[in-house]
This record gives C-alpha cells, structure tokens and sequence, in this order.
C-alpha cells in the first residue's frame, strides 16, 4: 500500500517526508486500548489531520485479518470477528461471565444510571456480593454519582469499555427492550418445519 | 432450561417437573420458568393459572423434602391470596387491586424476560477476547521527559532574602566608638588648663562620653597628654598616694 | 452467532472464501508473543503454508507504520523503527527548583552579572556543578561574556524568559534589598509547628 499522506516537516534541502498515516497506524498498532483522536491530533501536531487519516486507514484495513475500530471518538485496531474459530485455539478465550453477571450487566446497560436495590428489583433476587465487584473488574460497569433519593445511592453506569468490548458504536446499538420483550417471546420461533 | 420444558409432559403436568429448586434465582425466576415451560404469552398471561403451577411446584417440592427458602413461600402466600382475590366475584368485596398487583407482577416478569433477552443478546456479540482480539503485545512507545520547571517571584525574592541574610551573618561587626586622640587631648587639656592651681585631671574629660569604654580611653589620653605637657615643662603633676586622683596645674 | 463458520468444509454449493494470510495477520497482531512458524501452521491446518503466508505478509507492510519482524522462525509485528521519533511521547512533568538553584537564580538576577565564583562567594558554598546547567535549561539564565579579571571568568545573566516567567517587566521591577527586609522575606520559610 502506497503512502498517501506526506507531509514536508524541513523545508530543507532534502525532502524529509513523513508519512502521517503511517505515524498514526504504529500508534493504535501499539497500543492495547483504544486511543482518542484527541491523543493522535496532539501526537501528529502539524503533520495531519487525525480523523482524515483514520478514516482513510479503516478503509485500508476493509477485508484484512485485523480492522480498525472507532467509537465515540476512541479508535483501535481489532482482529476481525468472522476470524474467531480460527483464532481461539492459540488465543485461548476468556472465560464468558455467569448468568447472574450478564443480566445485571444488562440491567445497567439498559436502565443506566441505576442502582443496586433498582436491578435487585428487576431480577428479583439480591446481587450477590461479588457480582458488581466482578463487573467493576471487568472495566464495564462503574459507579457515578448518587441518586438524589433517600439514602442517596451510588449509581451504576456502562463504560467506554463495555462498548469496546461488545462491539457497540454507542448505547444506542442496543436493541430496544419492548423488541426483545415483543412477539413470541414466550412462544419460541417456530422450528423451520423440516 | 434444565429439566424443564424438556419433555412433552412437562407442558401439561406439573407434577412431572423435577423439582431442582436451586436451579432458579428467587421466585420471580421460578415463575418465569414456569410461564416459559407453558409456552405462554406474558401479554395475556393468567395469573391464576400461573398461581396454581408455582404452588403446585412447592408442594411438590415440599414433598421431596426440600428445603424451601422463605422468600418462595412468602410469593406462594402471595399468590394464594392474589388467586383468591381474582376469583371471587366481581361485585363482592373483591380486593380492588388485585388486577392491578396482577398486572404488576406480570409487568414484572416481563421485564424481567426482557432482560434475559438483553443478556443473551450482548453474549452474542463480537465479544473482545472471544470473538475479536485486541493487540496481544503492548508495545511500549518512547517517552521522553522534558520537565517544565515553576518558580514564583515570591520564592525567588525569599530566595535572595536568605542569602542576603546569610552574608550579613558572616560580616563580622565591629562596634564603632569615637575615641579621644592623644592630640585633640592635648589642644583640650592646653586650652582648658588656665590658672595655676591644682585641679584633679579628670575633671577635663569631655563631659558627653557616654560609654564606659570610651570614658575609660579618655582618661589613658588625657594622662598620655598631660605626661606629654609635664615633659615640655608646661604643667607640673601631682599623685598624693597610689591610685590616688591625679592632680594638675598649669607651671607657675 | 453470526457469520462465524466461514469455513465450509463440505463442498458445499458455493465456494466457502477464508482468507488464510487474514488469519495469519490476525494471530500475530493478538498474539502477546511472537509466534513460531509451527504454531501458525497448526492454526493453520489445510488453509495455507505458514511460511509463504509470512512472506507474503511481510511484504504487504513495507513502507508502512507496522512492519513484520521474523527471526529465528519467530514472528511478530513491531513498529517501524524510523518512526520512532514521531512516535516519543513527551511528558512535560512540571518541576520546582531546588532551594541551591533558587538562590542561585536569585543572586544572578539581583547581582547579574556575576562569575561562579562571585555567587560562590555570596552563597558561602561551591556551586554544585548541575547547578548552573539545570539554570540554564529552565531558560532562565544564560552566559554572557566573560569578567575582565584574572582568569577571565564567565559571567552569568538572566534572559528575557525570566522577566516572562516571573512576570517583571524588566529587572528594575526586582524590589530593593532594603524592601524585601520590610516584607519579611529575609526569614526562612516558617518550618510547620509539630
């Protein structure tokens, strides 16, 4: 792939170029957490222009085993999804959360920002003592403020991460709750009839 | 979910189910896995029926001889109560908010399902570290530190303030005195001395010497002066006894 | 899960497209390690010969912010190292002058200028040697000319950045020796009562 962004950083004798796309590419490359287009501009100064060059990388990586991912801002390269099964086996995946843990982090996904005696009341049960601190470990869920009620409890809200992590541009990705909850829900799909 | 709705039985009999208490998370989730099992539609869900399954299943339960946990048996109380008022006709002396603690629970019990729903949904994504990676490697960029420094002006001058404190310290200070020189004693004792008598020598110091040093330097200079004028053969001395006063006159 | 069997291994109706290089990029971006030629073949399976795959790979990055490093039959991506300069961080941590520098700042300012040997004096201690150079990087003191003096020794001057930095409009608005005595700044720094 041929480098399309040079820019002139000496007006010396010898053109001293240097590739702003490829400046920003070894930057998400290298990093394990996505990088805000903020981090790049400041990184590039004058050499370019960080949203052009993104764009422009993500079209390069359309196809290819590893793609570039932007979301609310925040950018980094992720192997591509369809490569799963033929990645895991020397990835090693992690382990998938318990039931409890995936309705609560549901719970806060959709009712954000919600309390601990709010998604009690949802699932019917207390949470149990570990499954926020999991969360929190997770770097998906985090506390933000309180609810101005008696007591004042802390709330809980989702993070960049979780978005990130689940592959969502923003909450609103989300699949509304009465769709969920729609058609048929207790009668399963009907089996294509063989 | 486990052993129940498994079996075609298991849709009209209750009492076919395996009673697997802890298989559910509280009441709420027994009821809605009982309402699953049945295959029925939460919008028109009848909660008499569904009262009748969950109780059915205790029962059952209770007669395995499980342990059933409070809460199962207050919702059960709940619920028998919820039935009884459901079905008592309608111009009795009904509970009015019986349909509506009904509704409620199946409102309940919808969103709870809702969010099942919503749990399996996220599951199904393109999870980070199932189904995409990130980066494996971190690799750390340089850094290079160039440290910006800060000063106030106030600490600049507190800075010169010291030192210059410090350098006052180290000047040693001499006191200073005026002393009388042998000369200005000798213009002084030449010109006061008049008449010939005898007058004590130190009645010619300078009256306004206020320290005892220099008074003490006034008198050594007076007496070098007056030895001085002796010896020219001016004045004539005169000491009675040891460290007796000094007398002088002027040489007749 | 959607469109993760991208592998049809039955020879089914239409031709099942996987991309073996695009799992290749894929592991070696994910790996924490760099990966041996076996253990990509083992991934690999039928799809593809390792090696070739490398090459071919290899030779998709030159010229790029990200380059594949293969050595010793180990792989791995790295930034390109001619990037390395616009890839620094710099972290501009804010840092105070130590008491030393201060009142030697303090005395090139007031008594400027002034030899070494003359703020020795007047600081009863030898200068330490960073002393002067940290000075000198604050941008704050430079020297300028040397004393007409036995071993024609340096002299030392503040410079226009001081003035700026400590907002004076010029070295007249240094307040007086005798006025900094009425402001009690000829005191230490009141150590905190215990």
């Amino acid at each position: 792939m041929s480098a399309i962004h040079l820019v002139e950083t000496e007006a010396a004798g010898e053109p001293a170029k240097v590739d702003a796309k490829a400046i920003v590419e070894a930057l998400l490359f290298a990093s394990p957490e996505p990088l805000s287009e903020r981090e790049i501009q400041a990184q590039l100064g004058a050499l370019g222009d960080a949203l052009t060059l993104l764009h422009s990388l993500r079209a390069d990586y359309v196809g290819r085993g590893i793609r570039l991912e932007g979301r609310e801002g925040r950018w980094a390269f992720r192997t591509a999804p369809e490569l799963a099964p033929h990645l895991t086996r020397v990835l090693r995946p992690k382990r998938r959360l318990s039931k409890a843990a995936m309705e609560t982090l549901s719970i806060i996904a959709y009712r954000q920002p919600v309390t601990r005696a709010e998604i009690e009341a949802i699932r019917g049960v207390a949470i149990s003592a570990g499954t926020l601190d999991l969360l929190v470990d997770t770097g998906w869920v985090t506390p933000k403020g309180r609810r101005d009620a008696p007591g004042r409890p802390v709330t809980w809200v989702t993070t960049p991460g979780f978005l990130d992590h689940f592959d969502l541009q923003s909450l609103s990705d989300l699949p509304r709750l009465e769709e969920l909850e729609g058609a048929g829900l207790f009668n399963p799909p009907a089996e294509p009839s063989a | 979910m486990v052993a129940l709705g498994q079996s075609e039985a298991a849709k009209s009999d209750v009492s076919a189910f395996v009673v697997a208490l802890d298989e559910f998370e509280g009441p709420l989730d027994l009821l809605l896995e009982l309402a699953r099992a049945q295959k029925l539609d939460l919008k028109k869900i009848s909660l008499v029926a569904l009262a009748d399954q969950y109780l059915d299943y205790l029962k059952a339960a209770r007669a395995k001889q499980l342990e059933i946990a409070a809460e199962y048996l207050v919702m059960a109380a709940w619920l028998a109560y919820l039935k009884s008022q459901l079905l008592l006709p309608r111009d009795a002396n009904a509970d009015p908010d019986a349909a509506t603690m009904a509704e409620a629970l199946a409102a309940r019990l919808r969103a709870l399902e809702a969010i099942r729903h919503a749990a399996l949904w996220l599951e199904e994504r393109a999870a980070l570290g199932t189904a995409r990676f990130a980066r494996g490697a971190e690799e750390p960029l340089p850094k290079e530190t160039v440290p910006v420094f800060v000063a106030e002006l106030g600490a600049l001058l507190r800075a010169y303030g010291v030192t210059a404190k410090r350098q006052e310290v180290a000047r040693i200070r001499l006191p200073r005195h005026r002393f009388m020189t042998v000369d200005v004693a000798l213009a002084r004792l030449s010109q006061l001395l008049t008449g010939s008598d005898w007058r004590e020598l130190r009645s010619f110091l300078p009256p306004e010497l206020a320290s005892a040093v220099e008074r003490r330097a006034a008198v050594a200079t007076s007496l070098v002066a007056s030895l001085e004028l002796a010896r020219s053969g001016e004045i004539e001395l005169l000491q009675q006894q040891a460290f007796g006063p000094i007398l002088v006159r002027r040489r007749p």
